[in-house]
């Protein structure tokens, strides 16, 4: 019985992000589309609203061309792994006070761990198709990744130090408990070196070099075409929504808001999580893009020093209090 | 674009190459012999301060009225158009290459600009540039077969290039796979 | 590649009909798949000569392609339709054709101008006289180039057509 | 069902450890068909191939069959995004061949439709170098602006890209109060907009990083490739034909030429940015002294063509085609060649004819600043980032319609 509520949970939840996945993507086409002078997706349903759907559609029954040179195996299997890293992270979020699937101890990490094999999966289709562009953007990709991870993971020490605990509930309700309401208020520096991290640990301008569009062509997924291409597309809005949940979580007061909602406790969540989104997609209306030695620059030299000083900042000042 | 005195001082230095010389339009222009065009060119820019190449490229005299019975003229030439962004001074050179030697050196040493045009040149005019370090066709396929610019090609083209047939092969072949031969194909 | 025709299929009832052979209903998915195809055409980014500045005219604020859902993909895998923006070399042919062939089903072509159409005012040794000497083509744009809106016009009458279609399926695997 | 895929990049001896990479002719950044082979290291380019001719028309072989006022409609197709200066430049050539004067008002309405041209070619330079770069928005600010100059080229002759507005001995048509009204509308917003654009791009650091000392060339070195226009001018060699070889109007016209410095990609790029605001200037001068008079000469020659009495016709048939010649009996029309430059948007676009008295050309060289600006290409981009290439090809502002002719 336990086990088929979870899976009407599991299916629930697949269902609405599936939906949330098609619906950031047509927002991404109309606030973009505002913010150039023009209106975005009009005449598919009103005002566009039925044009996800007619994408999905469509990509659901084009031609599924797999080249003759591509490794077959890997080549299938790259999207697979992609969506299925993405959507498995899904489990621990705290969507509300216990609306999370799993709420295991180590959340943290498990977000890490899957999100590190999604790029496994980016790293496979660059190398499986057996084309350049794909290869190059192949390997850009594992380089963001690898370096990007770092910061990432050293910008939410500080966090984890002030809440002492990496299951992400628990995370949240510290900051509940906690002076300032929320850590982005003591964490400022983290915040920052966070929210780049994210940028560029979901392929997002000005760090969207795997999938450079006027250099690589689609990058890695140049050579799918269809539904695969479509479950990429799928997998980086899935990553797109994963990050900005934990920096929702880890830095924004999760669920909490300025009062509690009685019928549907995750609103304030969803509120948070789409205002980081709209940032993502300001950004990409705005900004060029970086090249591959300047990406690697900051990685390097300036986002790990960072979150590195604040991690020092942060154990001083913890001393110091107590 | 005045007289600029260059042109003598030409024919003080290469009396044997520089066939004429005249004037037309305002714009100085200099007939010359094809050997030592590397040596006229490096002189004027050197000499004449001339640093800007403004065109190079051939010109087939086959059916040129002017060019017809004067022994001065050969079948081609290369026409070398300098400019001088200091003195504002111009020149043309038209440097004559006889059919039967249809080759003349190559100026890409001066002006690494000249790579192009010469390649150009040799594409659409068939005219040789020895010392070139790179002489492909550029505009037209590797595999092309005739010069079009000469006079003797037609508008139209000489046949059909071998890479379009084989095109239009493949698109006739394709043209017959519809959905019941697809079918059969798969059985 | 897979287009059926109307007397292939076996009517079963009104609005329904069936593929001999082929185990297959036709019937209202084939609307709702010509309804998503219609409403979502990506063309590839692809620019010959002077038409492709109109097409990105078009693809610009002032017309704004994306309100009918389409938007440009670079690579030819995850595009539906290839738009023949200006004149067609015969140097060019065989990369056009390549990516035509690229393109996976269904696939659409426009010819766009009067390049595309016919050659347009280049008889000359270089220039194929048409995208239809090598290319099926399903939309012609007259013009030179043609304006934003025609271009836009032609993608309608695209939509059209595709909304007449029976049972273009895809080839599996 | 799976395709074969083939990249017709063979590996030669020595070269087994070289990345081979084609880019183009299908390409989102080669501004239509342009093909560059590529020996990366990495992601450093060791070697660049630039080929060119997937655009090749055949304009010099069929202006041979034609007389010159048929071959004036071909000029719109070289650099489309600029037909107006191209038409200018034709015409220049063939009045100083024919020596056929031009009227004042032509003149200035000459230079007026060169500047728009020269502004609408640089908006769509920078629209598509903001986008190479990854600046999407800029990109559809850009066509917002040029929109409304295509518009006032439409209501002028009619046609928005491929324009045909010049005749030998003039323009078609004179411009009417509406069209000056919309003009000077244009002119009063236009420095406000490109501000615009400037906080959207030049306050930007990763602009700044992505363009600062990216494809940098040398004075002597730039005049050595045959590099003209903005992209001579970023390396600070003061080379315009407009001051060079007055042409039109620009005798009269008060401007300033923007010379850069550093001669690296952000140079080239504050050069086009300035030229744009001088261009205003000089479309702002035309509005205002506007002299009154006819707008095309009593000896242009005549478009309405055969039996005209001081005329004839006379069929030629060659080998393998039958052509009507048109031949007039001008006593100005001789034997002889001429070259004349035209600064267009993209540099110093010439004409070379070679007359042998016909009503056709006997041979029509164009001089296309594309096509050498593509040629250093190869030198430019040895040594830089992929990245920085698309940068690079950005700012040369080529165009194939006009590179390969």
């Amino acid at each position: 019985m336990q086990i088929l509520i979870l899976l009407i949970q599991i299916a629930i939840l697949v269902a609405v992000v599936l939906l949330h996945v098609a619906y950031a993507t047509y927002f991404e086409r109309k606030i973009i589309g505002h913010m150039q002078v023009r209106m975005g997706p009009m005449l598919v349903g009103w005002h566009g609203l039925l044009q996800p759907i007619a994408d999905g559609i469509k990509s659901f029954f084009k031609e599924d061309i797999i080249p003759d040179q591509a490794d077959k195996s890997l080549f299938l299997a790259a999207p697979i792994i992609c969506l299925a890293a993405m959507m498995v992270s899904l489990s621990v979020l705290p969507f509300a006070k216990g609306w999370a699937l799993a709420d295991i101890n180590v959340g943290l990490l498990f977000i890490f761990a899957m999100s590190s094999l999604a790029s496994y999966g980016i790293i496979l289709a660059g190398w499986a198709s057996n084309s350049k562009y794909t290869l190059l953007g192949g390997i850009r990709s594992m380089a963001q990744v690898i370096s990007y991870e770092i910061a990432i993971g050293l910008s939410l020490v500080g966090v984890m130090m002030l809440s002492g605990t990496l299951n992400l509930s628990q995370i949240v309700e510290a900051q509940g408990n906690s002076f300032f309401g929320m850590f982005i208020i003591s964490q400022p520096v983290a915040f920052f070196v966070f929210f780049i991290a994210m940028l560029a640990e979901t392929n997002r301008v000005p760090f969207d070099l795997p999938e450079a569009e006027t250099e690589l062509v689609s990058g890695y997924i140049t050579e799918y075409s269809g539904m695969r291409y479509a479950m990429f597309f799928m997998a980086e809005y899935i990553g797109m929504f994963v990050m900005a949940s934990i920096g929702v979580v880890c830095f924004l007061g999760g669920w909490y808001g300025p009062f509690a909602v009685p019928l549907f406790p995750p609103i304030w969540f969803i509120l948070k999580v789409y205002f980081i989104m709209f940032l993502f997609i300001w950004i990409r209306a705005t900004l060029p893009r970086y090249r591959y030695d300047q990406l690697m620059a900051i990685g390097w030299k300036l986002l790990i020093p960072l979150s590195l000083g604040n991690i020092f900042i942060t154990g001083l000042a913890m001393t110091l209090a107590q | 674009m005045e007289s600029t005195g260059i042109i003598p001082r030409l024919e003080v230095s290469y009396p044997d190459d520089v066939l004429h010389s005249y004037q037309y339009c305002g714009q100085d222009v200099v007939l010359t012999r094809k050997k030592h065009i590397l040596d006229i060119c490096s002189f004027i820019r050197d000499q004449c301060a001339m640093n800007h190449l403004m065109f190079l490229c051939a010109v087939d005299n086959s059916r040129r009225k002017e060019a017809i019975g004067k022994n001065e003229y050969e079948r081609f030439e290369v026409v070398y158009q300098f400019y001088s962004m200091t003195t504002k001074h111009s020149i043309r050179i038209r440097a004559q290459v006889p059919d039967d030697d249809c080759s003349i050196e190559s100026i890409t040493s001066l002006w690494p600009g000249a790579d192009c045009l010469e390649r150009e040149c040799f594409d659409l005019m068939g005219i040789h540039f020895s010392s070139h370090p790179d002489l492909r066709r550029i505009l037209m396929p590797e595999d092309w077969k005739g010069h079009p610019l000469r006079k003797e090609y037609p508008l139209r083209g000489i046949g059909e290039w071998a890479g379009y047939e084989t095109l239009k092969e493949k698109s006739l072949e394709l043209r017959t796979f519809d959905y019941r031969s697809s079918q059969k194909g798969n059985e | 590649m897979g287009q059926l025709n109307e007397n292939d299929l076996v009517k079963i009832k009104d609005g329904v009909s069936f593929i001999p052979g082929a185990s297959a209903l036709v019937g209202p998915l084939n609307r709702i798949i010509n309804w998503g195809r219609a409403g979502s055409i990506w063309p590839v980014t692809f620019g010959l000569a002077c038409c492709a500045i109109e097409m990105m005219v078009a693809g610009s604020s002032t017309n704004d392609l994306d309100r009918f859902g389409i938007i440009f993909r670079a690579s030819p895998r995850q595009a539906d339709c290839l738009i023949l923006a200006g004149t067609i070399t015969k140097k060019m042919a065989p990369v056009i054709r390549r990516v035509y062939d690229q393109m996976p089903e269904p696939r659409y072509v426009l010819a766009m101008g009067s390049c595309a159409c016919s050659g347009g005012l280049f008889d000359t040794y270089a220039v194929v006289q048409g995208g239809d000497n090598f290319l099926p083509v399903d939309v012609y744009i007259p013009g030179c180039p043609p304006r934003p809106e025609a271009l836009i016009e032609g993608l309608i009458t695209l939509q059209k057509k595709i909304n007449q279609e029976q049972g273009r399926w895809s080839q599996l695997v | 069902m799976s395709r074969k895929i083939s990249f017709n990049c063979p590996v030669q001896a020595g070269d087994e450890d070289r990345y081979r990479i084609q880019m183009g002719p299908q390409h989102p950044a080669t501004h239509g068909v342009l093909r560059v082979d590529l020996d990366l290291d990495g992601e450093i380019i060791r070697k660049c191939n630039p080929h060119v001719g997937y655009l090749h028309r055949g304009f010099e072989k069929l202006a041979e069959h034609r007389t010159y006022v048929q071959n004036l409609v071909l000029t719109d197709r070289l650099d489309y995004m600029a037909a107006m200066a191209n038409n200018v430049g034709y015409c220049e050539a063939v009045e100083k061949l024919l020596a056929i004067e031009v009227p004042q008002r032509s003149r200035y309405l000459r230079t007026m439709v060169c500047e728009m041209a020269r502004l609408a070619s640089h908006l769509l330079w920078l629209a598509t170098h903001a986008l190479d770069i990854g600046a999407m928005t800029v990109f559809l600010y850009c066509f917002r602006e040029r929109e409304e100059l295509l518009e006032i080229f439409a209501e002028l002759c009619g046609s928005r890209l491929t324009n045909t507005y010049t005749r030998l001995g003039g323009v078609r048509q004179d411009v009417t109060h509406s069209i000056m009204m919309k003009l000077e509308k244009f002119v009063d917003s236009f420095p406000s907009n490109l501000e615009e654009y400037e906080t959207l791009i030049d306050t930007n650091r990763i602009w700044l990083k992505r363009t600062i000392d990216v494809g940098t060339v040398g004075a002597d070195e730039a005049v050595g490739l045959c590099l003209t226009g903005a992209s001579l001018r970023g390396s600070g060699v003061d080379y315009d034909i407009r001051k060079h070889f007055p042409y039109a109007a620009y005798d009269f016209m008060d401007f300033e030429v923007p010379l850069g410095e550093t001669g690296d990609t952000y140079a080239r790029y504050r050069c086009r940015i300035e030229e744009m605001l001088q261009s205003n200037s000089i479309l702002r001068q035309c509005i205002e002294r506007m002299p009154p008079g006819p707008i095309i000469g009593d000896d242009a020659p005549d478009l309405i063509m055969p039996n005209k009495p001081g005329r004839k016709v006379e069929v030629d048939v060659p080998a393998q085609q039958s052509l009507i010649k048109l031949v007039e009996d001008r006593e100005t029309f001789m034997e002889g060649d001429v070259y004349v430059a035209t600064e267009v948007p993209k540099g110093e676009l010439g004409f070379y004819f070679v007359s042998d008295g016909n009503g056709t050309p006997y041979r029509m060289h164009i001089r296309s600043p594309s096509f050498l600006h593509i040629s250093a290409l190869k030198t430019m981009a040895k040594g830089s980032m992929l990245a920085d290439l698309i940068a690079i090809i950005g700012t040369l502002d080529v165009v194939l319609g006009e590179c390969d002719r």
